[in-house]
């Protein structure tokens, strides 16, 4: 890790963002294709070869249709309000780790944006600025419908935020730093019982705070079972009911980003991220392995939205309040406790 | 001029420009849009500052969370019954103008005049880079030197959230314990029995006004209905 | 032209008195609230500007400390509208007046 | 021992805390059997420790903690016993276990039965402390603290309105006699640096050789005087005695243990205590020696005309107490502390005895409604015979060797006083033979004039084994000083003293003054027998006929009356002008005035209260407008 010229950087964060838009895309074709499978259909298969080139055939039918603004609408919040879930997605690419510093071509290159010293809240900060998207789209509609998803979005997204950032407070305890660089080069090091060695991902160390991360993370996403804000079958789509064509997408493809950051964000810090079989010896690997996490945890995802029924609101806030946060306390309360035990200063 | 300066002016301008919208802007969803700006905006002077903790923590805190109360509130009100714009003396106003122009002529005063302190504490750049960083260095004092002020800090949110639940509790609301019952009216009408409204009453109850305890709650039963309402009984 | 403490000093000023404005002038207690708001970020950045200064952390805990106030207050202050809202109320403080005489 | 020391006054204080804090709820009745044991555990801690300064000749400290540490002033709470302490430890457990184990029987059923048996160890406790103590404050502590059971004993029958009177009267009294020691004690500390007793820099050093520190005489006759005055106060003498008769509202174990035989003598302990400022001026000595003889003289002649028997024992105590000081004021000092030691013995038994008689007579306690008690409790009217023929100093009981040896010891003092003051003792002498045999006489003798209903009985064995202890007690404590002036308390007594230089007193003269005295106390037993026996001498008749000297001995001297005219009434007129005038007029004027005008200037203020939050918020922003234009004023900045 060290210092590198400004357009190196640039270059890395090109091609992060390339990856992630085309992976984005390429993650809707992934959900229709697993959904299909749970529910024994097939999935898009006439675009191209396994319908591959479905996700191009939607943009290009999303940019094609008219962007239609109510009436009743609040005009500039409502043209303004899907950008920033899409930006604010986009944002949180910044301080995810795909590996240390590399040689590639005789230069150093550091395969990360950027390292700053509070990575993690920074995602979870840019995740808080997120929610106005939703917000505000729902408010500026003019809409009950989308005003009641709007409202359902606020309380969840500050219900859920919290356990977030509560699940993540024992891996701060452990590792004395919020970068998530040196959180996930804290994950390489190998544990060794006797004759075995494993890795020390934090998922073995911290498995309550993993359980209460990935629940926050999807409520986080507005993914079922947690997808109140825009359930179809009760408030019709909720917020995004008046949005329509490339404003849609936006809000579509904002979901799909968080995702897929989320997932990130998860492999980072209780996956190892990079670490595991070789990815010390050679950095592709380890850009692999990342993949290959951040692959289940969608798969995970779709899963879930394949299997279980939507929440009741009242069960949704009960849950964060009354059984996540106790527990997060809990783990919290915990991993201290362990932790002085580790410095010697209880026994 | 330097970078810094450059992002500086842009941070600043945007700051204070959104800080404008939201004194200016009539509809409060307007105002707290702008202050999310202003808010993004005071993040980065932080991080510009060497307080990237704080700057993150604004936004999670600020924007996160307070501002989404707000909105989550302003939503809940009738739109139909914001108030005006402005307050209503006009002196007030005036009053109001000129001395917001006193004091930033004379902070602007303040700062101008105002000699630099020669004294350079412990926590200098490498210093905290040493530590690991600005949130271990907060940490670090915060946890030591104010570690009293933290518990107050702790209680004081306690006592608010607290304050908060009991003064948005329904039950504050007025809640008659009361039911009363006329039986000298027709159920569903508001005429009275058009015979005799005294004798004809489908129940018999052995006074004018009968009170009797139903649960947790009374219920009077009044033969007359000009005994059905009775000043104060009803928000027992 | 070199950036320094001033700079930060002058447009907290700013924001403050922008702030203050607000508090002053407008009706609508939510707008209030979020102005005293941004008062509160004005003097945090004047805090933190005068920590990067003095190369002291204090100040950065001191605003620390604000933030958490600033938290309780807001929570409370909403709960008196929403209660106020819930009696069919305006949020306007001139309807407030019970303190008169 | 000397680790042990606490123990005695600690068992006590242990009994009182139980008793204070259980006694109500759960002990009760049964409430003696934890204060006996802890007297009685101090009495054997007290007969060891007296055993081992007897054998080994020197005194024991302890020291407990530091009280008050202020610079190099600090008041170290020891404590510290020499022959004269345990002498003092002996008497008071002594006293103080049989009066505990005498109460049982006397105090039986009594309503707060528990707050007696907390008080009576609260006040052991304070009272060892005060003999134990080894510097002038923390003796002047438990001073105040006897002074504050006797008050709380006193006014043990709470109801009684008197009774509370004479409580008050008592913590009053003691009040005056108390300013002056406090004076006494400052101005101790202030002339020799010290507040302790012994070592090189103690006060007992410095005021003997206190012209080698150049410390003028007056200022020791000043300490002496006002110590004096301190013990004037709580061993009764002249004219701060006021109080010892109306303390018999007590119950009368109190007024054995405390009223006779300890607290009382308090006093002169301190004055013994502290011997060497009164040896280093004579004006001091004088003064003690005139107020002492005063007193004993004045209590006797009083305690001749009194019906009441407790009275009677009381103004016999004043007297005696008396006799101690002018002991003091001529030199004596080990007769006085002999004095002291018997004298607490034989009036314990007499007021035992009196209480017994009380006791039996169902709370009668005028004796012209006694009589012929002899038949009907034959115990107490024997121990009563013997306490009464000590009193009255007849050989060979205790209180003829010790009022004999104070009497010789005026007699050749150096003070031209002396003789003097020998010769009141003399006349005093005959006076307390001729009350004390009228006492016995009126109650034990003669026909029965008590009413009817009264049927008079022995009382039970808690009661009748202390008196009897105590009988022998009186018969034979005097013979640890004989030979006079060499006895085995006078070898013992004489390390305490050590700067004393005693009279060389021939043989000749002792027998010549013991012959005397005796025929002197015989001839007082005569003449009551006279009178009250073979009723030779109309008493009725006679006190009609020298009704000037009668009324004037009945009342006590006219000394309350004295005080209330002096003392009493001015103070009620500036307390009434106090109350009338400057409290009501001037400082409630004011207070009221100040109220008043606030709410005037508040009517006109109150409209700046628009109640529009705006306008506050504006106020307020002014405000830091004007401020900050202040401060940029003030400092420079702005011109």
């Amino acid at each position: 890790m060290g210092d590198q010229p400004i357009w190196i950087t640039f270059i890395v964060t090109f091609a992060i963002m390339t990856v992630l838009l085309l992976s984005m895309a390429y993650t809707t074709w992934y959900e229709r294709k697993v959904l299909a499978r749970f529910q024994d259909r097939l999935g898009p298969t006439r675009t191209g070869k396994a319908g591959l080139m479905q996700p191009l055939a939607d943009a290009v039918k999303l940019m094609g249709k008219e962007d239609l603004v109510p009436d009743a609408a609040d005009r500039n919040v409502f043209l303004f309000a899907p950008l920033i879930t899409f930006t604010t997605a986009l944002l949180s690419a910044a301080v995810i780790p795909w590996g240390g510093t590399v040689q590639i071509f005789g230069t150093d290159v550091n395969l990360y944006p950027t390292d700053i010293n509070v990575g993690a809240l920074f995602i979870l900060a840019t995740g808080s600025i997120g929610v106005y998207g939703i917000i505000l789209g729902g408010w500026s509609s003019g809409n009950r419908y989308s005003l009641l998803g709007a409202i359902r979005s606020a309380a969840q997204v500050i219900s859920y935020e919290l356990i977030l950032g509560f699940s993540l407070v024992g891996i701060f305890i452990i590792t004395g730093t919020m970068s998530l660089t040196d959180i996930m080069f804290k994950q390489h090091e190998m544990l060794s019982f006797g004759p075995f060695e494993i890795s020390n991902w934090f998922v073995l160390t911290q498995p309550l705070g993993f359980v209460l991360f990935v629940i926050a993370a999807v409520a986080e996403t507005n993914r079922a079972p947690f997808d109140l804000p825009e359930a179809e079958s009760e408030l019709v789509a909720g917020f995004m009911t008046e949005y329509s064509a490339m404003r849609f997408a936006l809000y579509f493809l904002g979901e799909y980003i968080s995702m897929i950051i989320m997932s990130l964000f998860a492999a980072t810090l209780f996956l190892g991220g990079t670490s595991g079989p070789g990815a010390d010896k050679f950095w592709g690997l380890g850009i692999m392995w990342l993949v290959l996490k951040v692959m289940a945890f969608l798969f995970f995802y779709i899963w879930l939205r394949a299997t279980l029924p939507r929440f009741r609101f009242d069960q949704l806030m009960g849950l964060a309040w009354k059984v996540l946060l106790p527990l997060a306390i809990l783990n919290i309360v915990v991993t201290a406790f362990f932790r002085l035990i580790g410095n010697g200063q209880v026994f | 001029m330097s970078w810094e300066l450059v992002f500086f002016a842009v941070f600043s301008a945007a700051m204070l420009l959104c800080g404008l919208g939201v004194v200016a802007f009539e509809n409060p969803v307007h105002s707290a849009v702008a202050l999310v700006g202003s808010f993004i905006n005071v993040a980065a002077l932080f991080v510009m500052l060497g307080a990237e903790f704080l700057g993150v923590l604004q936004i999670i805190v600020y924007t996160g969370a307070v501002l989404v109360l707000v909105l989550f509130t302003i939503m809940l009100i009738d739109p139909t019954k914001l108030p005006e714009f402005y307050v209503g003396a006009p002196l007030q106003r005036f009053a109001s103008v000129v001395v917001g122009a006193i004091l930033l002529a004379e902070i602007g005063v303040a700062i101008i005049t105002r000699t630099a302190l020669e004294q350079i504490g412990p926590h200098t750049e490498a210093m905290v880079q040493q530590m690991g960083g600005n949130v271990q260095a907060i940490g670090q004092v915060m946890l030591s030197e104010y570690a009293l002020a933290f518990e107050i800090a702790s209680l004081v949110l306690t006592v608010g959230v607290v304050g908060a639940v009991v003064i948005g509790l329904p039950n504050r609301m007025v809640e008659p314990n009361t039911v009363t019952m006329s039986l000298g009216h027709t159920r569903g009408s508001s005429d009275m029995l058009a015979a005799g409204p005294k004798f004809e009453s489908p129940m018999n109850i052995p006074a004018e006004r009968y009170t009797a305890p139903v649960g947790e709650r009374t219920v009077v039963m009044t033969k007359d209905p000009d005994a059905y309402t009775h000043p104060g009984e009803t928000s027992k | 032209m070199d950036l320094t403490t001033n700079h930060f000093l002058f447009v907290s000023a700013a924001l403050f008195v922008i702030g203050m404005m607000g508090v002053l002038t407008r009706r609508n207690i939510l707008i209030i609230f979020m102005c005293v708001e941004m008062m509160v970020a004005a003097v945090g950045i004047t805090l933190v500007a005068f920590s990067h200064e003095t190369a002291t952390i204090n100040g950065q805990v001191f605003f620390l400390f604000a933030l958490a106030v600033a938290a309780a207050e807001s929570a409370v202050g909403l709960a008196i509208v929403v209660a106020l809202s819930r009696q069919g109320r305006a949020p306007d403080v001139e309807e407030m007046q019970t303190l008169k005489n | 021992m000397a680790d042990l020391l606490y123990l005695i006054p600690l068992l006590p204080l242990v009994a009182f805390v139980i008793n204070i804090l259980w006694g109500r709820s759960t002990i009760r009745g049964n409430a003696h059997w934890i204060a006996i044991p802890a007297a009685v555990g101090s009495w054997v801690l007290s007969i060891i420790t007296f055993r081992e300064i007897y054998t080994d000749h020197h005194a024991i400290s302890q020291r407990l903690f530091t009280w008050i540490p202020a610079g190099d002033f600090n008041i170290v709470v020891s404590l510290y016993a020499d022959q004269l302490t345990a002498v003092m430890l002996l008497v008071v457990t002594s006293i103080g276990m049989l009066v505990c184990i005498y109460s049982v029987g006397y105090m039986h059923g009594e309503d707060g039965y528990y707050r007696f048996y907390s008080y009576i160890p609260l006040f052991i406790f304070s009272m060892l402390m005060l003999v134990l103590a080894d510097n002038l404050l923390t003796l002047f502590i438990f001073w105040e603290a006897v002074g504050l059971c006797s008050y709380l004993l006193i006014g043990y029958y709470f109801r009684r309105r008197s009774a509370g009177n004479a409580a008050k009267k008592a913590f009053i009294v003691n009040r005056v006699g108390d300013l002056a020691f406090g004076i006494g004690i400052m101005l101790t500390y202030w002339t020799f640096d010290s507040i302790y007793f012994h070592g090189e820099d103690g006060i007992l050093e410095k005021a003997y050789h206190f012209a080698d520190y150049g410390i003028s005489e007056g200022t020791i006759m000043a300490i002496g005087i006002l110590l004096f005055i301190g013990a004037c106060g709580k061993s009764a003498q002249f004219p701060l005695h006021i109080w010892l008769p109306d303390a018999m509202e007590g119950p009368t174990p109190v007024s054995a243990l405390i009223h006779a035989a300890t607290m009382v003598t308090a006093g002169i302990y301190m004055s013994a205590r502290s011997y060497t400022i009164f040896i280093g001026s004579e004006n001091a000595m004088l003064f003690v020696a005139v107020i002492g003889s005063i007193t004993a003289f004045m209590a006797a002649s009083i305690a001749l005309t009194q019906h009441d028997i407790k009275k009677v024992v009381a103004y016999s105590t004043v007297s005696q107490l008396g006799y101690m000081a002018f002991a003091l004021g001529t030199g004596a000092w080990v007769a006085a502390i002999f004095h002291l030691m018997t004298h607490a013995f034989f009036k314990g038994l007499l007021f035992l005895g009196s209480g017994s008689v009380i006791h039996g007579m169902h709370g009668e306690q005028d004796m012209r409604k006694m009589g012929g008690l002899r038949k009907h409790m034959p115990i107490t009217f024997w121990t009563f015979l013997i306490g009464s023929a000590a009193n009255a100093g007849i050989f060979p009981l205790a209180g003829f060797w010790s009022k004999d040896e104070i009497i010789v010891g005026a007699w050749v003092s150096d003070s031209h006083y002396g003789k003097v003051a020998a010769i009141i003792g003399l006349c005093a002498a005959f006076l307390t033979a001729l009350y004390m045999f009228r006492l016995v006489f009126l109650v034990f003798f003669g026909e029965e004039r008590f009413d009817s209903h009264v049927h008079p009985h022995e009382s039970g064995p808690w009661m009748a084994v202390p008196l009897v202890i105590l009988a022998v007690a009186s018969i034979f404590v005097g013979f640890v000083g004989f030979p006079p002036e060499d006895g085995a308390f006078h070898e013992f007594l004489h390390h305490a003293f050590e700067h004393v230089h005693g009279h060389e007193v021939s043989m000749t003269m002792t027998y010549t003054f013991g012959i005397v005295s005796t025929v002197v106390a015989l001839s007082g037993v005569a003449v009551a027998y006279i009178t009250y026996m073979r009723k030779a001498i109309n008493t009725d008749e006679l006190a009609e006929r020298f009704s000037g000297i009668y009324n004037f001995l009945y009342n006590k001297w006219y000394v309350d009356e004295f005080f209330m005219a002096a003392v009493v009434n001015p103070m009620k007129d500036i307390a009434n002008f106090l109350w009338k005038v400057v409290d009501v007029r001037i400082i409630d004027g004011t207070v009221n005035g100040v109220g008043t005008s606030i709410v005037a200037i508040s009517a006109r203020l109150r409209r700046v209260q628009t109640g529009s939050v705006a306008n506050y918020a504006l106020e307020i922003g002014v405000g830091m407008v004007v401020l900050l234009g202040v401060f940029l004023v003030a400092f420079g900045n702005l011109f």
